[in-house]
């Protein structure tokens, strides 16, 4: 058969894409989880000691601060996703009322545009305690509030939820409010007509008609939460203690400040590994479910 | 010739201070190319980065030997002991600084400013507004004696920015005053020896530790030390232990040392650990950038740049013959405690590995943020460290 | 079961009035269907009944009262959708039970009018899945039963037959119009399809551009259109629309086309005394022609006209003639229509009674 | 009576005057329900909320410091002064460069064009290639772009400088642009994907049989139906490469930092007294130019995803 | 124009097979209809054709050539598709000329053919729009002109009408038809409403799962329909089917219905020989039954039946009748149907030759 360039086009169109995916994603993860074998401190090493190729590992999963890191992780995880919630809530506000939704809107998503290291750097004085929030509270009388939770370790994780719940509900709003113009206009009538309450609408129809909606929302959340970084730094910079370390911190950490590339790799495979942990199964059980709803109604 | 130089400082008597460097480089006919990454910002791979990316800096501002000897194996080190030969080495360097240049036995570092970790350094007027004087303490224990007197007049009696940095620092200046220079380097040496976690000193280093912390203020978490040395300018605090690059901030603010703030030594100290800001040079380099290279280390060590370069800084002079005219009485006082060489050891990121260093500051740290963390629950979790990384 | 009616009612979003001072009533047990071409203001006038949209003026009456203000819920009415509007993520039982959300009702009530209906529509099978594993007919059958199990007079349908296949849809039709003879509620049944008006309806409300244009049974709307418009919108093929002059000549009138032919309307009801020389427009439904070799005895009018050509759907056949430039309709013989060439002469003749005539002028029927 | 009535109505439809009509039946104004109020407060105070650190941050950049270490951080400048914006913009110091932000806003610019246009570029054609062509492995490739997008930065980051340096784009923009593709490009792939999986399948074979060619399509018929996607996109790639922080450090050029990280050097370390008032106005110089683009065109953003730009 | 063949084609999705062995072929000029329901293969079958789809088996040729393995664009042939599929952002000029993208034409040639194209279909004040500013017919002319550009000897249509409200599409129809007419290109045409293939077509493929279930001409299609589910499927209403067994008593055929009922077969054109006892399907077309109070000399069968109840579309009426426990379909004169009443009983004769007869096993024609 002659060659047809309209099927060799597209696929050399998607070189590039593969060349990257390859090199740059799985090849990388391949340098790395080799790395992360080997004994390489601050200049990468190749040679294995497959006697002892566990070592960083084994260091890891012994480290105070990698336990503090998945902690942390969990937290933050459970904290952000209350941004989702919000969104929800924001959107279906919106939605339901027209007067200003433009101005709510832009109003809900700027925090979106704000560079992290800004907006850590607005929240650091906020939570000021000598200048900031705090201050102006007891000021006006209320001298018994304490907004200094940067300085407590038990507080700082939550300051940092909030500044993230801060610069991320306008985006899950947005997603929320796709979602929700998608429902068909007939079944909000319908409702009306059958005279369902605001509640029920919500609880039994509306949210789980937007069961996709979430699932996004939580995979974007997650995503976001795994990789969270510059919030930290810019906000406690891992304190106090190493009070609010995340993996993604604690990993950048070992590679500068511990200078040990093959306990950083060993920490980035980690993270890696739990993500595919979590991820895999929803991701799964998602497109299945999918095919599946899709599968139904045809 | 165009150098690229990469360092870390930012504040502005730091700045200051570079410009001196410049402004002689650009004398000799070179120009000045900046990378300037502030410390503690995720950044301090980035050297290593330049360099593993192909780019390495011609000079970098680096105190670590292993970052030496990893430039060497790379075939990137510049031995300097033939250049040094013609600029006074190792006489005409306090032994702290002399020591600190070499790695592996060749002389490697430039040095460019000499600093004390755990200074004191205080208010004039608010001591005397209360009728202390710090320079009459013996010891730590005397110093917290006074410290209840202090709050109750409303002023901060020490400050301090709860970074792990700042705390990590603290913890090795208390390891040098409480122990002195075998103990301390038993703990930061090239190779540590874990008895040294057992002796009652090592306690004692955390037991005051947590009793600096009880005595910090509330707004001192995760603050920046120039942030902190500002409470003491303003009078706010009466003083803060810190290293002495805080007199730069006290110049800036147009006090006068002597005058408006005193400087000593932690009371009791039987050492002081001595911090010497270096740069490296890039090896393998054509024949003119390396000229151009030696220039610049030349300018460095020149005993009049050092007297302009201490001045704007705040630091000490690397040299013992640089002019002393132009000196503060702080950088007096420095040049006093480091003239005994039994009395000085030298900042771990000279000596010991990053790795370990690093383990410390987490442990005191987490310690410090942690107020119910048991002096036991600290050494127990180093002893673990030392086993993890080093044993 | 109540009647229905609108007085005044006046809708509109933003600057666009799209219904203006309408009026319209429907008895008790009635089956108006709203017919209308797409955009004609049909969905925003059920929308106004159920209280979906608030109207702009007017007043709307269900039985004695006065509903204009009152909550959907409140108006005593069921609606079944387009898109059926199941809630998808409820059984089958549970869509119908959430139709009886705001009425408080006794579980046991609520038990057995699910049951009524679930076995009047014969959907008991099904209670139990989801919608999304029903087939389209069968979706159309719980959206019915959720109407049904509110008990409600008043019974509102927004083209509901439109996603279903041919088939489906006429199996539907005689199943809505069998549950309409059972329990005869009130009905408004909004359509753009003409079959299913035509077949439905006790009455027709045609609309066009907001206004009502024709209000009135089957056999009136298409025996007797009352103007241009319902005349050329209601029947397949449609209505042969020519003008003519009028020729009145004392107790005789007739109309002369172009080409010359003339129509005898001498048994035509004019409603106003039509004048000689009126510019009128003549409708001839093309079912009414009589195609023979021999005139037919009596005819209104007699042409013979060349066939143009001819399309034949198996049962039935439409032969286009050209009549001047223009074509004229008329329904064959599929089994003639198969002899037939194109360019043959063919005879048409057209029975006396059956022809329409509007004012050319206004549109209006005369 | 309903015919009459019609034809009366008729009648009126076609004799009726303009202009506004006496009403049928006089309707008392309609109150705004409680409950709507209710919402409306609600959003207020998530809004205000939600501007309380933007409020703080622009009020801060006017003051001076005297009034700033009054402690209010809620009042408004006694005096407005735009000293703070010209010092941030100015005079403010990176290492030993004092030309203020202004180097690294236009560093900022060059660095984000050339990143833009490659990371779009890619996934665009990429995204275009899956969803409408018939590529045997797409679907097996999708799956791998989806396992990518949740690669942390920290796994390949290492390797990366080292592929970058080998084929000599380490430190260049180049280099940035490169590795901003490379990052973006899975979940843009994916974005750019699930969207043009919503093209009608007819508009494509049409153009196959019109055409049959892989650019001439792309370029004359699906490029100018991506306006919605392509502004979610641009906004989405315009902030986080203007807002990155790490990849530009970690890969910038030397000299060419971009305006985060000059920024980042003013605010973690600067004179004694720290000058909230040039941190703040530094901070806001920073976050004008996506905040402008987010006030112009955010609206498109919201539309954009709406059209279905970001799916499961 | 060229003759179209396709020669055991296979076609599988996966592991599912939709078409097997499938042969057909369209004689240059003819007008091809593929006729049948929707999912029974008809738009893979034309995709086949265009090349959108690769045949896992079988081989397509075009006059001479063998497209099989040949790109769309270089096939020679053009299609018009069920949603018109337009370039949006291209205005009507725009989309006729990425019509000609392929074909490295001269410009003057190309303005000719868009100019030729546009006065054809009367298109040539749209121009310059967007098809977003087009109304449905207007959009479906452009999709007719961006194929006729090509001037391509086949030109392909996927449900081009279905779009389309009624009017619209009655209209188009003839202009479709009349193209056919003028041009003379072979076109294959899909479509699962019935009436645009019995007018259209020269030739009528009924598909059902895959299958060719009929190949033949509109007439042959209606009058005599190969099996019975060609024979359920044409026609509406419906053709009534039931069951029956067959009495043959020397020259004389006959069918004994359950009710007791009896139909003369003897004019029948038996295929095969019948056999007395065999089991059998009747039909019977609604149309063909004569409804008078007089016996009809010579019918095949005369019923006397109750009216269950009549649907009037105004030019038509359908009496259904109870026959057994099932309905009998029957067309009435719709002035007729008004006067009748449900349960009254009527009397339809059923005319001779009409009849048809399935096999009640396999469901072919005897
Ligand atoms: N919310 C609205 N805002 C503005 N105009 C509207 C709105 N809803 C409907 N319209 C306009 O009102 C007119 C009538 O709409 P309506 O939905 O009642 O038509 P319809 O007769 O139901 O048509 P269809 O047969 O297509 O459903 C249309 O021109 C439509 O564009
Ligand atoms: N890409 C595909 N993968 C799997 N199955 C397919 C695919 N495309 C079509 N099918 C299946 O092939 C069968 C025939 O589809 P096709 O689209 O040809 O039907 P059709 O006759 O055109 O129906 P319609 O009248 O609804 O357009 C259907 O059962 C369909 O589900
Ligand atoms: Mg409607
Ligand atoms: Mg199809």
């Amino acid at each position: 058969m002659q060659l047809r360039w309209s099927r060799m086009m597209p696929q050399l169109a998607l070189a590039p894409a593969v060349a990257v995916t390859f090199v740059a994603f799985i090849g990388a993860i391949g340098w790395t989880a080799w790395l992360s074998l080997t004994r390489s401190r601050r200049v990468p090493e190749y040679e294995i000691d497959w006697s002892q190729w566990t070592r960083q590992y084994e260091r890891l999963f012994n480290d105070a601060g990698w336990a503090i890191s998945l902690h942390n992780l969990v937290i933050l995880g459970i904290g952000s996703a209350l941004a989702i919630v919000f969104g929800f809530i924001l959107a279906a506000m919106i939605d339901r009322e027209w007067r200003g939704e433009s101005f709510f809107r832009t109003v809900f998503l700027y925090p979106l545009a704000v560079s992290l290291i800004v907006t850590g750097a607005a929240w650091r004085w906020i939570f000021n305690p000598q200048l900031g929030l705090q201050n102006f509270l007891h000021g006006l009388g209320f001298t018994s509030v304490s907004f200094n939770w940067l300085a407590s370790p038990e507080t700082a994780m939550y300051a940092i939820i909030l500044a993230s719940i801060w610069q991320s509900s306008g985006f899950y709003m947005a997603l929320m409010l796709s979602g929700l113009k998608s429902i068909n206009t007939e079944i909000w009538s319908a409702a009306r007509l059958d005279g369902v309450s605001f509640w029920r609408l919500y609880l039994e129809i509306i949210i789980p008609m937007m069961k996709f909606t979430f699932i996004t929302c939580a995979i974007l959340l997650s995503l976001g939460v795994i990789k969270a970084y510059d919030v930290i730094v810019a906000m406690t910079n891992g304190g106090p203690g190493n009070s609010t370390w995340v993996p993604a911190y604690f990993t950048i950490n070992a590679l500068s400040a511990k200078s040990n590339i093959g306990y950083a790799s060993a920490a980035a495979i980690t993270m890696l590994v739990i993500t595919a942990l979590i991820f895999l199964p929803l991701v799964l059980i998602t497109t299945w479910q999918q095919r599946r709803a899709n599968g139904g109604s045809r | 010739t165009d150098l690229v130089i990469y360092h870390t400082w930012s504040a502005p008597p730091e700045v200051a201070a570079l410009n001196v460097l410049k402004k002689n480089l650009e004398a000799k006919g070179d120009s000045w190319t900046d990378i300037a990454i502030p410390h503690d910002t995720g950044s301090n791979v980035n050297l290593m980065n330049l360099v593993a990316g192909g780019n390495p800096p011609n000079l970098f501002m680096e105190s670590n030997p292993g970052v030496y000897r990893d430039l060497t194996k790379a075939g990137l080190g510049r031995p300097l002991t033939d250049f040094f030969k013609d600029h006074g080495y190792p006489d005409k360097y306090p032994d702290a600084v002399a020591h600190s240049m070499v790695v592996d036995d060749q002389v490697m570092k430039v040095p460019t400013a000499l600093h004390i970790d755990g200074m004191v350094y205080y208010s004039m007027d608010v001591a005397k507004k209360l009728g202390i004087d710090p320079a009459a303490w013996k010891s730590l224990d005397e110093m917290f004696a006074d410290f209840d007197k202090i709050k109750a007049a409303g002023v901060i009696p020490l400050a301090v920015g709860g970074q792990q940095w700042q705390v990590g620092y603290l913890t090795h200046a208390l390891a040098a005053t409480i122990g002195g220079p075998d103990f301390f380097n038993k703990i930061y040496g090239e190779k540590p020896d874990p008895a040294v976690f057992d002796t009652p000193e090592f306690r004692q280093v955390f037991d005051y530790l947590r009793k600096f912390q009880q005595a910090a203020d509330e707004g001192s978490a995760n603050r920046e030390w120039n942030l902190t040395t500002n409470l003491v300018i303003t009078g706010k605090a009466l003083m803060q232990i810190h290293g002495d690059w805080m007199k730069g901030e006290w110049l800036a603010a147009g006090k006068t040392a002597g005058k408006d703030f005193g400087c000593i030594q932690i009371p009791g100290a039987k050492a002081v650990a001595a911090s010497v800001d270096s740069w490296g040079l890039l090896g393998g380099q054509p024949a003119d950038k390396d000229k151009a290279e030696l220039d610049f280390a030349s300018i460095v060590v020149d005993p009049n740049v050092q007297a302009e370069f201490a001045k704007a800084k705040g630091s000490t002079p690397v040299r013992l013959d640089a002019p002393q005219d132009s000196l503060d009485a702080c950088s007096k006082e420095v040049l006093r405690i480091v003239a005994d060489p039994k009395h000085q050891v030298q900042n771990p990121h000279a000596i010991s590995d990053a790795d370990w260093e690093n383990s410390i500051w987490d442990v005191a740290f987490n310690f410090w943020s942690d107020p119910d963390m048991s002096v036991d629950d600290a050494i127990a979790k180093i002893k673990e460290n030392y086993t993890t990384i080093l044993g | 079961m109540p009647r229905v009616s609108f007085e005044h009612i006046v809708k509109s979003f933003g600057a666009v009035t799209i219904l203006d001072d309408l009026n319209l009533a429907v008895e008790d047990g009635d089956f108006l269907v709203l017919l209308g071409p797409s955009g004609c203001g049909k969905t925003t006038l059920l929308n106004l009944l159920a209280g979906l949209l608030e109207v702009s003026d007017g007043r709307i009456m269900i039985g004695e009262r006065d509903v204009t203000d009152l909550d959907p819920r409140d108006r005593g009415l069921a609606m079944v959708f387009q898109s059926y509007a199941l809630y998808p993520t409820k059984t089958v039982y549970g869509n119908l039970k959430f139709g009886l959300a705001a009425s408080r009702l006794e579980r046991a009530e609520v038990e057995q009018r699910i049951a009524a209906a679930a076995r009047l529509l014969q959907i008991e099978p099904l209670l139990a899945r989801k919608p999304g594993q029903l087939s389209g007919g069968q979706r159309q059958r719980v959206a019915i039963g959720r109407a049904l199990v509110k008990q409600a007079g008043v019974i509102l349908f927004d083209e509901p037959l439109s996603n279903l296949d041919a088939k489906l849809r006429t199996e539907m039709r005689l199943e809505i119009k069998k549950l309409h003879d059972t329990l005869k509620p009130t009905v408004v049944y909004v359509t753009h399809d003409q079959i299913e008006a035509m077949t439905m309806a006790t009455k027709i409300a045609v609309m066009d551009g907001g206004l009502i244009q024709q209000f009135g049974t089957p056999d009136e709307i298409y025996g007797k259109p009352a103007n241009l418009f319902v005349a050329g919108f209601i029947g397949a093929p449609a209505m042969n629309l020519r003008p003519a002059r009028l020729q009145v000549d004392g107790h005789c009138v007739k109309a002369g086309f172009d080409t010359g032919d003339v129509i005898d309307l001498g048994d035509y009801g004019f409603a106003q005394r039509p004048e000689s020389g009126a510019e009128v427009v003549i409708g001839l439904r093309p079912e009414h022609f009589v195609v023979a070799d021999q005139p037919v005895a009596n005819a209104a009018a007699s042409f013979e006209l060349p066939l143009r050509h001819t399309e034949r759907t198996g049962s039935d056949a439409t032969a286009y003639l050209g009549f001047g430039d223009q074509l004229l309709a008329l329904r064959v013989d599929p089994d003639r229509a198969a002899g037939f060439s194109a360019g043959e002469k063919l005879r048409a003749d057209f029975p006396r009674g059956k022809a329409n005539v509007f004012d050319a002028r206004t549109g209006r029927r005369m | 009576m309903t015919m009459v009535t019609q034809a009366a109505v008729l009648e009126d439809a076609a004799n009726a005057s303009p202009g506004p009509r006496q009403p049928f039946f006089p309707r008392k104004k309609k109150r705004i329900p409680g409950r709507s109020i209710a919402i409306l407060l609600f959003l207020t105070m998530c809004a205000l909320f939600f501007c309380v650190p933007l409020y703080v941050v622009v009020v801060t950049s006017f003051k001076t410091m005297d009034q700033i270490r009054e402690g209010a951080i809620f009042s408004l400048p006694h005096v407005w002064t735009l000293e703070a914006w010209d010092h941030a913009w100015n005079k403010a110091c990176s290492g030993i460069n004092c030309n203020g932000l202004k180097v690294g806003f236009w560093n900022s610019v060059l660095i984000l064009f050339p990143s833009l246009i490659l990371s779009i570029a890619l996934s665009i054609v990429t995204g275009y290639a899956l969803a409408l062509w018939n590529v045997r492995w797409a679907n097996a490739f999708l799956f791998l772009l989806f396992i990518c997008a949740f690669v942390p930065f920290q796994v390949i980051m290492y390797p990366l400088i080292r592929i970058t340096a080998s084929i000599g784009i380490y430190g260049t923009l180049w280099g940035i642009a490169v590795v901003h593709a490379v990052l973006a490009m899975p979940v843009l792939t994916l974005i750019f994907r699930n969207y043009y999986k919503d093209i009608p399948q007819e508009i494509m074979r049409a153009a196959i049989i019109d055409s049959g060619s892989f650019w001439r399509i792309f370029i004359e018929i699906i490029l100018p139906m991506s306006g919605n996607i392509l502004i979610v996109v641009l906004i989405l790639q315009i902030t986080s490469i203007w807002n990155d922080y790490l990849i530009g450090v970690t890969f910038g050029g030397l000299g060419t930092q971009p305006m985060t990280v000059i920024l980042a050097n003013l605010i973690t370390v600067s004179t004694g007294v720290v000058a909230y008032n040039d941190n703040m106005a530094a901070a806001l110089l920073t976050a004008i130019p996506p905040l402008i683009i987010y006030f112009l065109v955010g609206k498109f953003f919201v539309q954009g995803i709406t059209a279905g730009a970001i799916k499961g």
